[in-house]
């Protein structure tokens, strides 16, 4: 098994092949859940005695800033099998994973700041899960800018290649970093973090909502890899003869 | 431990106090996976669109 | 002559060719840091409040500003190319080259820091504590934006995008040198910030060449 | 001075660039007093091999070997001279060779001497002309001992005479026992050399 497995996802004919097939079950299933996910928090979850209705935001903030921080080392696994095995699809996997995660990064600090609105009465405070998301951001949007700025895509993919692993690597400092400094500045008054047990009620629909975001991030990603994958593979015979049979 | 929240409708989406700031982020939630998923449509549609006019360009040189 | 002598060498006969490279980010640090009193209020005790972090920002910039192109002349020269036969490893040669920068470029950038110190009537304590934690914290910065250069090196329309890159990476060090100076300002003990500021410096100026040296070698790679 | 016998062997290199294939399935080895010369229309990928065999562009399929082992561990033996400029304009001409060769002050000006740039050490780069700035990269030549030369368009910018005193210099070379290979679009009159034709890939 080993090998052939191998072999077959370097290859970015089989990828595209598989892809669209693994894509439409996950979007259905993402839709699914999701629905369930936000509508069970939206309608049938309880209200938090303490934040009222605002907290129902956390059902789709929570599951949103997981997905933007799992993707960023995601892309750094990415950035590891392209330098390691120099497979080309994890350059590919990388240039979509920039994008999605920059998308999911700026919806976690929009919900959260929205959020922040009723519970703080601000939209803004230099909060230290705010603020390391915000430095985020900018790691994906460095990223995605280093990659249009070079024409070459295999030279593009290597130069984001050093710059995610660099950042992968410094991403924890600057969290915990961020964390120190929000401490050394502000009083723990304003601090969210320390939350009473959920009961079932309310953690059973953000586990699905998380699941769900989980599933549409690949939904997404998959679907962007696959437009990238053909449009670099234009050359290639497979995908002449592809676009001839459509 | 599945019952409908909210005594209506009405107070479903009022969402007392804080429905302006519930409704329109899940609002963008949707804008944002719709988006994307639009998006990747497009840029897959472009680059066939885009290798079938190479096809043709390479057909009319070689007839 | 040892290649490391002819490396440090060079390195004095360029300053001396183009002195301009050491002179413009010292001037656009005191222009910014001229622009402080102006924009906020001439009020000496809210200078003296903020006058640390603002110097800290400005030399941050001014930095930024020479180490932008730090590879660029020699990479179109083609002179970088030839590292590579160079029998050294590149990561070393790449080490050479930030250590002579941040000698040569950033120290005197830091020595001036005293008078715009001055200027915004920071305290004297608080300055010794602002000189020191820069020159601790800039070799780390230093080879942050060198990687940002080096980076960027092949794009012909990349601006100032190696800096847009690298920033958010000076994040840890921005944080842990505040710290110092607001420790400074109470008259608390410094030391342990300053150990970790330190550390944070020496393990960025023992990986950051690598990574250096691996974008210059696929710039140089991807250019005929 | 006598070089080691060396050899250069390149087994089924191909090269692709931009969607373009430059190269299929180049083989040949390249042996001690070899002078090649590889020609070729623009964009034939002339550039492109030399780099390749310098280490300095990376090899997509087949490989280089050089005394049986692999490229990257004889960099030094390498004597590369590109198309750019390949000195600095702010340092003097002996500044600029210092640095890349480290050979001593008396060395350097013999070999300046030798490219007719005599009693321009003290000049910097950027008051010569650029047929005198070719000189000064070529400089190397006459005070590096590596075996083996790569040398991309050499003859640029040179005079009639510079053309010939460098043809005696690659003779000389090649005699040695050393490895030449260049390109150029005028072929040199007074030099023996092979051809490899690039530019028919189907």
């Amino acid at each position: 098994m080993g090998w052939r497995w191998f072999h077959q996802w370097g290859s970015p004919r089989w990828f595209y092949e598989r892809a669209g097939r693994w894509q439409l079950v996950c979007g259905w299933l993402a839709l699914t859940l999701l629905i369930t996910g936000s509508f069970w928090g939206l309608a049938l979850a309880p209200v938090d005695y303490q934040q009222g209705n605002s907290y129902r935001i956390i059902y789709l903030h929570v599951p949103v800033a997981f997905l933007a921080q799992a993707l960023y080392a995601a892309m750094a696994v990415c950035a590891v099998v392209l330098f390691v095995w120099k497979m080309k699809l994890a350059d590919v996997a990388m240039q979509s994973i920039a994008v999605m995660g920059f998308a999911f990064t700026a919806l976690s600090l929009i919900s959260g700041a929205v959020w922040g609105k009723p519970t703080w009465g601000t939209y803004w405070v230099w909060d230290a899960r705010l603020t390391s998301m915000l430095i985020l951001a900018f790691l994906y949007l460095g990223v995605i800018g280093l990659r249009a700025a070079i024409q070459d895509p295999d030279q593009a993919g290597k130069a984001c290649g050093i710059l995610v692993l660099v950042g992968v690597v410094n991403l924890p400092i600057i969290k915990y970093s961020v964390e120190w400094w929000n401490t050394l500045h502000q009083p723990a008054s304003l601090k969210l973090t320390e939350k009473p047990a959920m009961p079932a009620s309310m953690w059973v629909p953000l586990l699905t909502n998380i699941l769900g975001y989980y599933i549409a991030a690949a939904y997404l990603i998959l679907g962007s890899m696959r437009a990238i994958v053909l449009e670099r593979e234009r050359r290639s015979a497979w995908v002449r003869e592809l676009v001839s049979r459509a | 431990m599945l019952e409908f929240q909210f005594a209506s409708l009405t107070a479903f989406f009022e969402m007392a106090p804080h429905g302006i700031y519930v409704w329109p982020i899940y609002g963008l939630g949707v804008l944002v996976l719709g988006g994307l998923t639009f998006a990747n449509a497009r840029q897959h549609r472009r680059a066939v669109r885009m290798i079938q006019r190479n096809l043709e360009r390479e057909e009319t040189h070689e007839s | 002559m040892s290649l490391e002598r002819r490396m440090l060498t060079r390195e004095l006969k360029l300053i001396a060719a183009r002195p301009g490279d050491i002179f413009k980010p010292m001037w656009f640090l005191m222009l910014v840091i001229s622009m402080v009193p102006l924009a906020l209020a001439p009020d000496s005790d809210l200078l003296s409040e903020i006058g640390s972090a603002m110097i800290w920002v400005a030399t941050l910039l001014a930095l930024l500003l020479n180490t932008e192109h730090l590879f660029q002349s020699d990479f179109s020269d083609g002179v970088l190319e030839q590292w590579l036969f160079l029998d050294r490893p590149l990561a070393w040669l790449v080490g050479l080259k930030l250590i002579a920068h941040w000698l040569f470029h950033v120290l005197p950038l830091i020595l001036i820091t005293p008078i715009a110190g001055i200027m915004l009537s920071v305290p004297t304590d608080v300055l010794l504590a602002l000189l020191v934690t820069l020159v601790i914290a800039t070799p780390a910065l230093t080879c942050f934006s060198g990687l940002g250069a080096a980076l960027t090196l092949g794009s012909s329309r990349s601006g100032i995008l190696g800096v847009l890159v690298m920033m958010p990476l000076f994040v840890p060090v921005v944080i842990l040198a505040a710290g110092v100076l607001i420790r400074a300002m109470d008259g608390s003990d410094t030391l342990p910030l300053l150990a970790l500021l330190g550390a944070f410096s020496v393990v960025a100026a023992t990986l950051v060449p690598i990574a250096v040296s691996a974008a210059i070698r696929l710039n140089i790679g991807g250019s005929n | 001075m006598i070089f080691e016998p060396i050899d250069i062997e390149i087994s089924e290199l191909s090269c692709e660039r931009d969607d373009r294939l430059l190269f299929k399935n180049l083989s040949m080895t390249l042996s001690s007093g070899q002078i090649l010369r590889v020609a070729g229309p623009n964009g034939a990928g002339k550039t492109t091999l030399l780099r390749m065999i310098a280490g300095l562009f990376e090899i997509q399929t087949g490989a280089i070997r050089m005394n049986q082992s692999p490229l990257t561990e004889c960099l030094e033996q390498i004597l590369y001279i590109g198309h750019k400029p390949q000195v600095t304009k702010d340092l003097t001409v002996l500044d600029n060779l210092k640095f890349l060769t480290g050979s001593d002050d008396d060395h350097l000006k013999r070999a300046l001497g030798d490219v007719g740039l005599k009693g321009y050490h003290d000049s910097l780069v950027k008051e010569l002309s650029q047929g005198q700035g070719r000189r000064c990269a070529l400089a190397r030549l006459w005070c590096v001992e590596s075996p083996i030369w790569i040398l991309d368009e050499p003859y640029t910018a040179l005079d009639v005479e510079m053309v010939k005193t460098l043809d005696a210099r690659i003779t000389a070379h090649a005699a040695a026992g050393g490895i030449c290979l260049f390109t150029t679009h005028q072929p040199p009159q007074s030099l023996k050399y092979t051809t490899l034709e690039l530019g028919h890939v189907t």
